[in-house]
């Protein structure tokens, strides 16, 4: 207790260098007061913030501020009303307060200082995207690598039609707004031309009637651009059901009942992936696999002969459908990808050598 | 009109989705808590009936037509029927107007839930466990360097992040930790980048009207 | 060996069993089973939409006054022209706005936690060092890790043929890859182990009470 | 038709048996298992813990009966952690299928500590202590809404009370009185906590998810996104472990009984594939 009281008769050392301003990057109503701490800050109960508009009547805000602490958002202030602060050290009943602050005045900001990364990036990456589909759709020719997927399904089909067997294209159970179903339409055209070609018989079964509908289309299209119209078996393309499971079970009867040389499991899968992979497997057939879930890419890999990774189903259906509005999406994402891949090493240099705060810039 | 309306929403309401993120002016902020509080909940509301709707039209026209295995579309419009009808007037809690209960047999929607919905939902998914031991034994093969790879790092995985693999060693756990921690992050981020890309350019499209594929058939 | 007595479990052993079923051969009581269960689950949506959201976000504030809430009102009702063929265009009104909101939320959202967050976690700097909180090895994994993403970046880099430096990063790429599909075919395996031994817990347990 | 031939044509039927032996087996002579906590869970477990009093602790309920034997215990450790620290909790859904698993969880624990409990301090209070919110759609509106106000968003509870009516919800306001959210989901759900909350409010997240989705979500853990990590029903058993070996709380572990029926099914599940690969090695070099 002597100490407390002997500390009484000396009075507590006030905070110091009290500041107020307008809190930044808000929506307003709120100023921040920072002080240096007071020198006894280790024995005091805590700081008290304390207001007023005009230097003399000062009222009390907020709760009791833990020791330690040298600042405080005050957020019931009226934008562009004048407030002076003061903080006070406080050990049981003694308080010592510090000088006012200069007055401060709380007022909204229109731009969020600390998301400028985001604006940056959103203006970079939407102009390199709309530029390279404004140069697709005016005719420029843009050059994308063949997808080894693609040789992969040449091959496939080949040795459907040697062998004489038919060839399976199941396009996943997903949606016509998924992006794998979308890229899946594209390969089905690619593939049916070629069974066209060599007349070779295409079975399609499907699991949402849209999807059904725009495939009919599709395939009908690639037999007539083959010049072969007359050989294109309305019935080759079907719809099957909407249910997960039962879907994949009717899929799996036509692989051991039609025994296909080739399954193509082409699109958006979920669990169902595995029985599909796996009958497939056992009768022999050789299956190339595709799709954008990561979750089912490992099955697919261990399953089947060849697989299509993520993106590589975009490229293949870009590369085959020669769109320009997807080839100009895949350049577009192609040069966002190779200006991450010089961020990433100048600012690791940067993180190795100075000793600049580079990760503060992608907070 | 028919396509130009819904494209000029699409374009006020993909830039009111943006806005609010990078602008915290309290006139950007209390418009979008406004459009979100209001506009977006009720219309979000009439989407879940419609989801609904669509698939009772589906399984009518199936007993209409004679579709195979369209008895099984009665079970299905009998039990949403009843379920709404305990549900609706039997109330969340069984307290509604119905009564929900004979003697100790309650059936509230809560107790139709636990005693039907858990079971029906689990086991469809339990039995993904059986398909994939027969895959397992018949179609995962080391048919590719990849895959061999990939096997393997499986291997590790599944033994060291069980007490098993503590027992076996004691660096084993931390290494199968280590697999999820270093080269797992990196395979799935290295992905995720591009992913990412792809969907922010069909957003970009979207907004902007140059992907119009949601408007759907028809003129 | 005490045989539960509650005919609620019974049901659920029954439709348990019913869907096992299906290991055997598809059959009517899988079926039976898989259409009672999506009846179910659009039931259960009904009951909870009026009660949680309908009444009190819609109906009630309708009541006491808050007339602003007839537009969202009509714009929702126009979903339901998608039922009726001449006028099935006004279905993209409720659409454009809910997706609208909805992709354009994405936007910012995907740039700041997809690409500014992760170049963040991936560049050389002593902070990253220590996320793993394994001390100096820390160093040894950023750079293992800076090395994957940018030879996982190349493989997905379609602009040029596969050839000189490119096939060597693919490669390495390709590995890391295979590796996360490891992990996640490990994990996998399971969580399907898991569903199944959580139902076995159910038809050991309360319903035939081998097992506490 | 060789002895190859016949080992790799067996019917499925018997390796689905041999799958069930080996999990039943195990959960009828149970053996207690050593469970060593990673340090995902462990950053879970110390950012639940550190919560501070005046904060609460939104646990938000994301799967269905399909992911139950994985993400249940997930949640029941989760809420006895957070009530046995005296720590406010609101319970909520973004979808309708989890909100009777989420009601089931909660009155479960509930009961569990009001038996124990002898006075109305060290009970457990609807409406003082917790609130089970309920779910308001789309996902948007809650996950944004709360932000700003909670009461506005949930403008009635799980059970129809008024929401500003609760004591609870008239200090917990929104994002700023909230510690940490713990998102228990089968799918991207935690990641969107991430994207838009934590993006635009700074709200801390941690998230509870099945092993399936798992290795997509330890990047967000190494950029400190997540604060905390719980993966499938190994991650369960981790923390109940930490829950029991630092509280003292001792209830039944279930994620912890199913360790040795995992471990023995892996063993199966690599045997399966080795044999399968043998024997198809055998055959391409007869061909």
């Amino acid at each position: 207790m002597a100490t407390i009281l002997l500390l009484g008769i000396f009075a507590l050392a006030p905070p110091t260098a009290v500041r107020a301003f307008d809190t930044p990057d808000d929506g307003g109503s709120q100023i921040t007061v920072d002080w240096q701490l007071s020198k006894d800050d280790a024995i005091l109960d805590g700081y008290e913030l304390y207001r007023s508009e005009n230097e003399t009547d000062f009222e009390k805000i907020g709760f009791m501020i833990g020791r330690g602490r040298n600042n405080i958002v005050d957020e019931q202030t009226q934008d562009g009303k004048k407030y002076y602060y003061k903080v006070a050290a406080v050990k049981d009943t003694v308080k010592s307060y510090s000088d006012l602050s200069a007055p401060a005045k709380s007022s909204p900001q229109w731009i969020n200082r600390r998301k400028i990364n985001i604006i940056v990036t959103l203006i970079f990456l939407g102009g390199i995207i709309l530029y390279f589909i404004y140069q697709a759709r005016k005719g420029k020719e843009f050059f994308i690598r063949k997808i080894a997927g693609l040789q992969a399904i040449d091959e496939a089909v080949g040795r459907a039609t040697e062998m004489g067997r038919p060839i399976l294209y199941c396009p996943g159970i997903g949606y016509i707004e998924d992006i794998a179903t979308i890229a899946s339409l594209n390969i089905i055209g690619e593939v049916a031309k070629k069974c066209a070609r060599y007349n070779t018989k295409f079975i399609n079964p499907h699991f949402d009637p849209i999807v059904y509908t725009v495939a009919r289309e599709i395939v009908k299209e690639s037999y007539s651009a083959v010049g072969r119209p007359d050989a294109f078996d309305p019935d080759s393309v079907y719809y099957v059901t909407d249910s997960q499971f039962a879907y994949a079970a009717a899929v799996d009867g036509i692989m051991v009942r039609e025994k296909p040389a080739t399954n193509f499991l082409i699109g958006w899968f979920r669990a169902e992936s595995l029985i599909l992979a796996e009958t497939g497997a056992s009768t022999g057939a050789i299956q190339i696999a595709g799709t954008d879930q990561v979750s089912q890419l490992p099955f697919f890999v261990t399953a089947c002969d060849f697989t299509l990774i993520g993106e590589e189903i975009y490229a293949a259906s870009a590369y085959i459908s020669k769109n320009p509005m997807l080839l100009g999406g895949i350049k577009g994402e192609d040069s966002a990808k190779f200006i991450i891949i010089a961020l990433l090493i100048v600012a690791s240099l940067f993180g190795l050598l100075s000793k600049f705060p580079i990760l503060n810039l992608f907070d | 009109m028919k396509r130009t309306l819904p494209l000029i929403l699409v374009l006020i309401c993909g830039v009111l989705g943006i806005i609010p993120f990078l602008i915290p002016h309290p006139i950007v902020q209390t418009t979008d808590g406004f459009f979100r509080d209001i506009v977006l909940r009720i219309i979000g509301a009439f989407a879940l009936v419609l989801g609904l709707g669509s698939l009772l039209r589906v399984h009518y026209d199936k007993i209409k037509r004679r579709q195979n295995n369209w008895e099984y579309s009665w079970v299905l419009i009998i039990t949403f029927i009843v379920v709404s009808i305990i549900g609706l007037f039997g109330g969340t809690q069984g307290t509604g107007p119905l009564p929900t209960r004979i003697g100790t047999f309650a059936f509230d929607i809560q107790s139709l839930y636990l005693n039907i919905e858990v079971p029906l939902g689990s086991t469809m998914f339990a039995l993904l466990a059986f398909l994939m031991a027969s895959a397992a034994y018949r179609a995962f093969r080391a048919r590719s360097t990849e895959a061999s790879l990939l096997l393997v790092a499986a291997f590790f995985v599944m033994i060291g992040i069980l007490p098993l693999g503590d027992r076996i060693s004691h660096q084993l756990p931390s290494f199968a930790q280590w697999i999820m921690d270093v080269p797992n992050v990196a395979g799935q981020r290295g992905i995720q980048f591009g992913v990412v890309l792809g969907m922010l350019t069909t957003a970009l499209k979207i907004i902007l009207g140059i992907e119009r594929s949601w408007l759907g058939g028809g003129e | 060996m005490s045989i539960s007595s509650d005919p609620w479990v019974w049901i659920g052993a029954f439709l348990t069993l019913a869907i096992f079923s299906f290991l055997y051969k598809d059959n009517p009581f899988y079926k039976f089973a898989e259409h009672v269960f999506v009846g179910f689950t659009n039931g259960y949506l009904v009951t909870f939409t009026w009660h949680n959201v309908l009444v009190p976000s819609l109906f009630n504030p309708l009541f006491r006054g808050q007339l602003i809430l007839i537009i969202p009102f009509i714009i929702g009702a126009l979903y339901f022209t998608r039922f009726i063929p001449k006028v099935s265009w006004f279905v993209r009104i409720p659409i454009g706005i809910s997706m609208g909101y909805g992709v354009g939320a994405n936007v910012p959202a995907f740039i700041q936690a997809y690409i500014i967050k992760q170049i963040q976690g991936t560049i050389l700097a002593p902070q990253n060092f220590q996320a793993w909180h394994a001390g100096s090895t820390g160093i040894v994994w950023s750079a293992i890790l800076f090395v994957g993403v940018l030879c996982v970046l190349s493989y997905f880099y379609f602009s040029r043929e596969q050839k000189g430096i490119l096939n060597v990063t693919s490669r390495i790429g390709i590995i890391f890859v295979m590796i996360g599909f490891g992990a996640a075919f490990g994990y996998t395996v399971m969580a399907r182990v898991s569903l199944l031994i959580g139902r076995l817990q159910f038809l050991l347990g309360p319903w035939l009470g081998v097992i506490e | 038709m060789n002895f190859v031939d016949r080992m790799l044509k067996i019917d499925r039927r018997i390796i689905y048996l041999i799958l069930a032996l080996v999990i039943t087996l195990p959960l009828l002579f149970r053996s207690p298992q050593r469970i060593r906590v990673m340090h995902p869970v462990a950053t879970l477990f110390n950012a639940v813990d550190s919560i501070s009093p005046n904060k609460a602790l939104i646990v938000n309920f994301e799967f269905d009966p399909r992911d139950l034997p994985e993400l249940e215990p997930m949640g029941l450790a989760i809420l006895r952690h957070a009530f046995h620290k005296r720590i406010k909790v609101l319970v909520m859904s973004l979808y309708v299928q989890p909100l009777g698993l989420a009601q089931n969880a909660l009155t479960a624990v509930i009961n569990e500590i009001n038996t124990e409990a002898k006075t109305n301090v060290d009970s457990l209070i609807y409406g003082r202590d917790y609130v089970f919110l309920g779910w308001q759609p789309p996902p948007l509106v809650p996950i944004l809404g709360m932000g700003e106000s909670i009461a506005n968003v949930y403008k009635t509870d799980f059970y129809g009370n008024k929401t500003d009516t609760l004591p609870l919800m008239r200090y917990i306001k929104n994002y700023k009185n909230v510690g940490l959210l713990v998102s228990l989901s089968s799918s991207d759900v935690p990641k969107w906590w991430l994207e838009f909350a934590q993006n635009r409010f700074g709200l801390r997240v941690g998230a509870g998810v099945t092993s399936v989705s798992a290795s997509e979500f330890y990047q967000y853990l190494q950029t400190g996104q997540f604060s905390g990590l719980m993966v499938g029903m190994k991650g369960a058993a981790e923390y109940e472990e930490m829950i029991e070996s630092n509280l003292g709380i001792h209830k039944r572990r279930k994620a912890s009984e199913a360790l040795p029926s995992i471990t023995y099914a892996h063993l199966a599940m690599i045997a399966f594939i080795i044999i399968g690969n043998v024997g198809y090695f055998i055959k391409r070099r007869q061909k």
